[in-house]
C-alpha cells in the first residue's frame, strides 16, 4: 500500500470512528443541550454523521480532500440547526488545505482555515461558551508542537485534544454570550457547552485513528 | 411519555406529508424535500414569501402557506433549522422572477443557513434574495452578550403583512419595508408551566417543580430567562403585557396574540386575555383584533405568550387583506 | 397539576369575559349569564342557530359564534351542562321571530336542560324552539343498554352547515332539515394517550399507564370503551378511521375533521392524519376538505379524535359559505 | 313556638345539614364520578347547595312548601349537568305535596312525587345504575312503612335510609344503563353510583335532622 492509500485508509477510519463515537455520545451530548439549549445536538450530529458514513460508502475512491469535503457538505445538507454551517462549512472550506494530502504542514493548514471559516460563520469570539473554545486551543497547540517543537503528528494531535478537553472545561464556569445559551444569561454558569463537547469527542476519536493509521512516514512531505 | 407517532426520527417526514393531504388545494411538498409550497408556485411577476425554522412549533410555519401570506415554508428536524441546500431549494421554487424575501426568525442555525442557502440560491439564478430577521422576544436582553434577541410569535404578523403586500404585486423593496415596519413595532414575551417532550429524546427537556413556572422562555424548551414560584394567570398576564408593552411602547390601535405553547387548554388562554385586554384598555391602547390561540408552540409545553404589534392603517389593512392560509383567520 | 388560571371556581366566568374581550366586534355576554351571542343578535327575521354545553372543550362552543354559524353559546360549568334558566335566556336572546335552532350534545344533561329551557323560552314568548340532538361518536353503542351515543366533533359540521343556511333566510322546518342531515351523515371517534385535568379536581380523572392508551373516549374525561395498550401512530388512525368508516358509509366526497384533545401538539395530529387521508383513498373516497387542530377538546388531554362527514352538494356549499366565527376557517 | 313554626325550623335545619353534608362529601362524590363519569358530581352537588344556603337566608319567612320549591328552582339553576334538573326538578315539582306542611301523609305523598318526576326526566329504569335505585327503595320502604306499619316518622325514615343504603350497594355489582357511566358498558360494573350517593348522603342528613327537629307531634295531622 502506498502513502496515498494508507492516507486514505486513515481518513475513513477516522470518519468512521468519529460517527462511531458521536453515536455513542448521542444521549450525553442531547443532556447537555438540555441543560442551556434545547435538547437536540447530539440526535443532529449522529443525524449528519450516520449520513456521511452511507456517503462514503459511494465515494472511496475519492482522495483525501475530496473525501472531507464531502463531509462537510453531507453536514451541512443533514445536521442542520447551528452546528450544521458552523461543522460543515468549516470542514468544507478546510478541506481545500489537503489537496496534496496529509503532511505536518497541511493539518496545520487544515487547522487553522478550519478555525477561521468557524469563526467568520459563526461571529463568536474565545470566552463565549461555544466550540471555538475547544477548537481554538486545539489549532493552536498542534500548530505550536508542529512548528515550534517539531513533535511527531500523533504526539502533537495527543497534545491538541488535551488543549480541547481544557477547553471544554473552560466553558463550564463562563457565561455564555452566543448561541441559544446565551439567551439564559448568568444561568448558563455552570453547563459544559455542547457544540465544545462534540469538539472534543470528534478529536478524541481522531487521535484513536492516528495511534493505529498514522506514523511520521505517512505523513512526511512527498 | 406517550405520543401520537410511529418512529420518531420518521415524524417530520410524516408530519409534511400530512399537511399536505391536509390541504392538497393550497399546498404541495418539493420533491425529498421537507418543504411545502403554495400549490401554484412560483407566482410569475410575485414577489415570494417563505419562511422556515425547526419543527415542533405547528401551526407555524406550515398552516401559513397559502395566497396573501406564505409562498413557501421549510421544516428542520425538531427545534432544528432545516440546511440551507432546503432553504436553496424553497427559495428557487417560490422565485416568480421579481425576486424572494426569507422571514428568519433570530436563531443563529437559522440565520446562518438561510444566509447560505442565500447565497446557493443566487448561485442557481435567483436574482434577488432579500432577508429580515425577526427578534420581537422581550425577555432577551439585547447586548453583547447575547446573540440578539430571539424571534418568536411576532413572526407570524410579519407573514401576512408581507404576505399581504407582495399578493398585491408590491416590489421586493416594499415587502421588506412592511417586513421590517412589522418587525420594529411588535414584541412578545413567553412562560412556560412546564417543559416540552420532544420526540426523540422522550423526557422533558428540563425539570420543573409543582409550584415553579419558566419566565421569558422561547420555543424550543429552552430554560427561561428566570425561574419564579407559581402565581395566578392574572399576575402572569400582567407580567407578560407589561414587558411586553414597555418595549413596544405602543400608542393607538394595537394587534394582539395570546398563543398556547401547545399543552395548554384554550379555556386558560382565554383567562389570560381577560387581564391581558384590562391593561391594554387601561393603559389607553385600543385592541383592534386579537387572536387566542395555539399558533406558534413548543410541542406540547404548557404555557402562554403574549404578543403586542403596534398598529397603522397600514398594517391594519394587511393584516385584514384575506389569505388561504388554514391557520390564519382575518378579523 | 400546574394551570393558567386564578381562583379554579371562577373561571369560566373569567373565560367568557376573555372570550368576548377577544372578539368583541362580534360577540358580546348576556347579563349575569355564562351566554356569549352574537353582537347583533336577535338577527330580525332570521332562525337562530344555539348550542351549549359545559366547558372546557374551547374552542367549543363559544368559538363557532358568529355571522354564517351560531348566534348563540352557552357555557355551563367545566364538563356540566349549562343550566337550563341560563339556556332559556340565550334562546330568548337569539330569537329574531322566526324561531330557534338548539344544537345539542346527546348528554342526558344537555338534554334535559335544553328541555326544560325550550319550555320556558317558549312560556316567555318564543315562538318557536326546536331541538336536535347530536350523536356522532361511533364508539358507543346505540342501543337500550346505552343513552343512545354521545355527541361530539360532529356538531361543530351541524353548526357550520344550519348557521350558513340560517344566515340566507332559510325557514325553521329547512334549517332543523340541515342539520338533521349532517347528523344522519356524520361520524367520529376519539381516543386518549392521557386523562385530562380538571380545574377544581387538580388530579387526573382517571389514571392510566405509560403504554396505555382508551379508545373511544368521550370529551369529559370519561374512560373510554376499551383499554389497549400503546400502538403507533399509524394504527390509531386506522382503527379510528374504520370505525367511522364502517358506521357512516360515505361514498364520494368527504369533510374530515382530525381533532386534537387539547394536550396533543398539531405535528402529531398531521402524522395521524398523513394515515386517515391515506386509507380515505384507498376506500375511493375524495376528501373535499380537512380541518386539523384543536375544535372540540377536553381540556389538557393528550389524544386525538376522527370525524367524518358523507358530503352532497348543499353541504358542500353550505361548509364553505363565509363565516365570521373565530374557531372556523372556510376551504 | 307552633308547629308551623317547629316545621319551618326543621326543614331550614335540614337543608343546612344537607349543605354540610354534600360539602364534606364533595371530593369524594366526584371520586366516584370520576372512575365512571366526569368528575363533577361532587363539585356539582356542592355549588348547588352553596347557592342554596346564600339563599334561604333571604326566605326566611316562606312555608315549607316555597322553602323547598326554592331549594328546587336554585338547583335548577346552579346544578347544570344531569345532577340539575334531576334533583332540581323532582324537587320543585313534588314541593306541591307540602303546602299543608309536613305530615304522615304529605311527606309519602312527596316521596312519591319526587320518584315519579325523577323517572319521567330522566327515563332510567330501576337497575340503570342511577339515582333512581336509591330513590325507589327510599321511597317504597317510607311509603310501606308509613302506611302499613303505622311507624312513626323518624322511624320509617330510618327504614328509608337503610333501603336507599342497600341501593346505593346494589348500584356497584350491575352495569349502567343510563348515564355517562352507560357508555363504559361493562366496564362499569364494580363501580357505585354517585347520584345514588349524593341520594344518600342527602337522606342521611333529612334522618340525622329528623331525629333533633321532628317528633310525632310535630307532624300530627293539624
Ligand atoms: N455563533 C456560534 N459560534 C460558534 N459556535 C456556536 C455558535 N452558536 C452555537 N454554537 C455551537 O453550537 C452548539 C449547539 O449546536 P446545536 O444544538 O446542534 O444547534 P442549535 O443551537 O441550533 O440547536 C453550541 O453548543 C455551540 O457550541
Ligand atoms: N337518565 C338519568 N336518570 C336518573 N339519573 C341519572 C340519569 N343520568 C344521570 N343520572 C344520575 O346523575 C349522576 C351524575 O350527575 P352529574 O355528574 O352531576 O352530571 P353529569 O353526568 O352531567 O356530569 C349519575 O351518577 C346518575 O345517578
Ligand atoms: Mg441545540
Ligand atoms: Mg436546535
Ligand atoms: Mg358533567
Ligand atoms: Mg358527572
Amino acid at each position: 500500500m502506498d502513502r496515498a492509500d494508507r492516507q486514505h485508509d486513515a481518513v475513513l477510519a477516522a470518519i468512521r470512528n468519529v460517527a462511531a463515537r458521536l453515536a455513542e455520545e448521542k444521549d450525553y451530548l442531547t443532556e447537555l443541550d438540555s441543560a442551556i439549549g434545547d435538547a437536540d445536538h447530539g440526535t443532529n450530529m449522529n443525524r449528519g454523521f450516520e449520513a456521511v458514513l452511507e456517503n462514503i460508502e459511494t465515494k472511496q475512491d475519492d482522495d483525501v480532500a475530496d473525501i472531507v469535503k464531502d463531509v462537510g457538505m453531507t453536514l451541512i445538507s443533514e445536521v442542520g440547526g447551528a452546528a450544521g454551517p458552523l461543522y460543515g462549512g468549516s470542514m468544507l472550506h478546510a478541506s481545500e488545505q489537503l489537496e496534496d494530502g496529509l503532511t505536518r504542514e497541511s493539518t496545520v493548514a487544515f487547522g487553522e482555515a478550519y478555525l477561521e471559516k468557524l469563526r467568520d460563520r459563526g461571529g463568536a469570539s474565545l470566552g463565549d461558551k461555544t466550540m471555538v473554545d475547544a477548537v481554538t486551543p486545539a489549532v493552536h497547540t498542534y500548530k505550536k508542537s508542529i512548528e515550534e517543537d517539531d513533535l511527531p503528528p500523533q504526539e502533537a494531535l495527543a497534545k491538541a485534544v488535551d488543549a480541547a478537553r481544557r477547553g471544554v472545561e473552560f466553558t463550564v464556569p463562563i457565561r455564555a454570550n452566543k448561541g441559544r445559551a446565551s439567551y439564559l444569561g448568568w444561568r448558563s454558569v455552570g453547563h459544559r457547552d455542547p457544540g465544545a463537547t462534540s469538539t472534543l469527542f470528534m478529536l478524541e476519536a481522531l487521535l484513536e485513528t492516528a495511534e493505529h493509521h498514522l506514523d511520521e512516514e505517512v505523513m512526511e512531505e512527498s | 411519555m406517550k405520543k401520537l407517532l410511529n418512529d420518531p426520527s420518521e415524524m417530520v417526514d410524516e408530519m409534511v406529508d400530512g399537511i399536505v393531504a391536509a390541504y392538497p388545494d393550497h399546498t404541495r411538498r418539493l420533491d425529498d424535500t421537507n418543504v411545502i409550497v403554495r400549490n401554484d408556485a412560483p407566482v410569475s411577476g410575485k414577489v415570494g414569501v417563505v419562511s422556515g425554522g425547526g419543527s415542533g412549533h405547528e401551526p407555524t410555519h406550515a398552516g401559513f402557506v397559502g395566497e396573501g401570506m406564505l409562498d413557501g415554508a421549510a421544516a428542520g428536524e425538531v427545534f432544528t433549522s432545516p440546511t440551507a441546500d432546503e432553504l436553496s431549494e424553497m427559495i428557487q421554487a417560490c422565485d416568480g422572477g421579481a425576486g424572494v424575501l426569507c422571514v428568519v426568525k433570530n436563531y443563529e442555525g437559522d440565520v446562518m443557513n438561510f444566509d447560505t442557502a442565500a447565497e446557493m440560491a443566487e448561485l442557481s439564478g435567483v436574482d434577488t434574495v432579500e432577508q429580515v430577521v425577526v427578534n420581537d422576544d422581550v425577555a432577551v436582553e439585547d447586548s453583547t452578550y447575547t446573540s440578539g434577541r430571539r424571534g418568536v410569535q411576532g413572526t407570524i404578523f410579519v407573514h401576512k403583512c408581507a404576505g399581504a403586500l407582495a399578493e398585491r404585486g408590491a416590489d421586493i423593496e416594499e415587502v421588506v419595508r412592511v417586513a421590517e415596519k412589522v418587525i420594529d413595532n411588535v414584541g412578545s414575551m413567553g412562560m412556560a408551566l412546564t417543559s416540552c417532550v420532544t420526540p426523540e429524546k422522550g423526557e422533558p427537556t428540563f425539570d420543573i417543580d409543582d409550584d415553579e413556572i419558566e419566565i421569558g422562555i422561547g420555543i424550543h424548551g429552552e430554560p427561561g430567562v428566570e425561574r419564579t414560584e407559581l402565581v395566578e394567570a392574572d399576575a402572569i398576564a400582567e407580567r407578560l403585557t407589561n414587558e411586553v408593552l414597555d418595549d413596544v411602547q405602543p400608542s393607538g390601535e394595537v394587534a394582539v396574540m395570546v398563543n398556547g405553547m401547545g399543552g395548554t387548554p384554550q379555556s386558560e388562554l382565554f383567562v389570560v386575555n381577560r387581564t391581558v385586554q384590562e391593561l391594554l384598555v387601561d393603559n389607553g391602547l385600543a385592541p383592534w383584533n386579537t387572536w387566542v390561540g395555539n399558533y406558534m408552540t413548543s410541542l406540547d409545553m404548557a404555557g402562554c405568550s403574549v404578543t403586542i404589534l403596534d398598529l397603522d392603517e397600514e398594517l391594519m389593512e394587511l393584516l385584514d387583506s384575506p389569505t388561504t392560509a388554514p391557520a390564519f383567520k382575518t378579523k
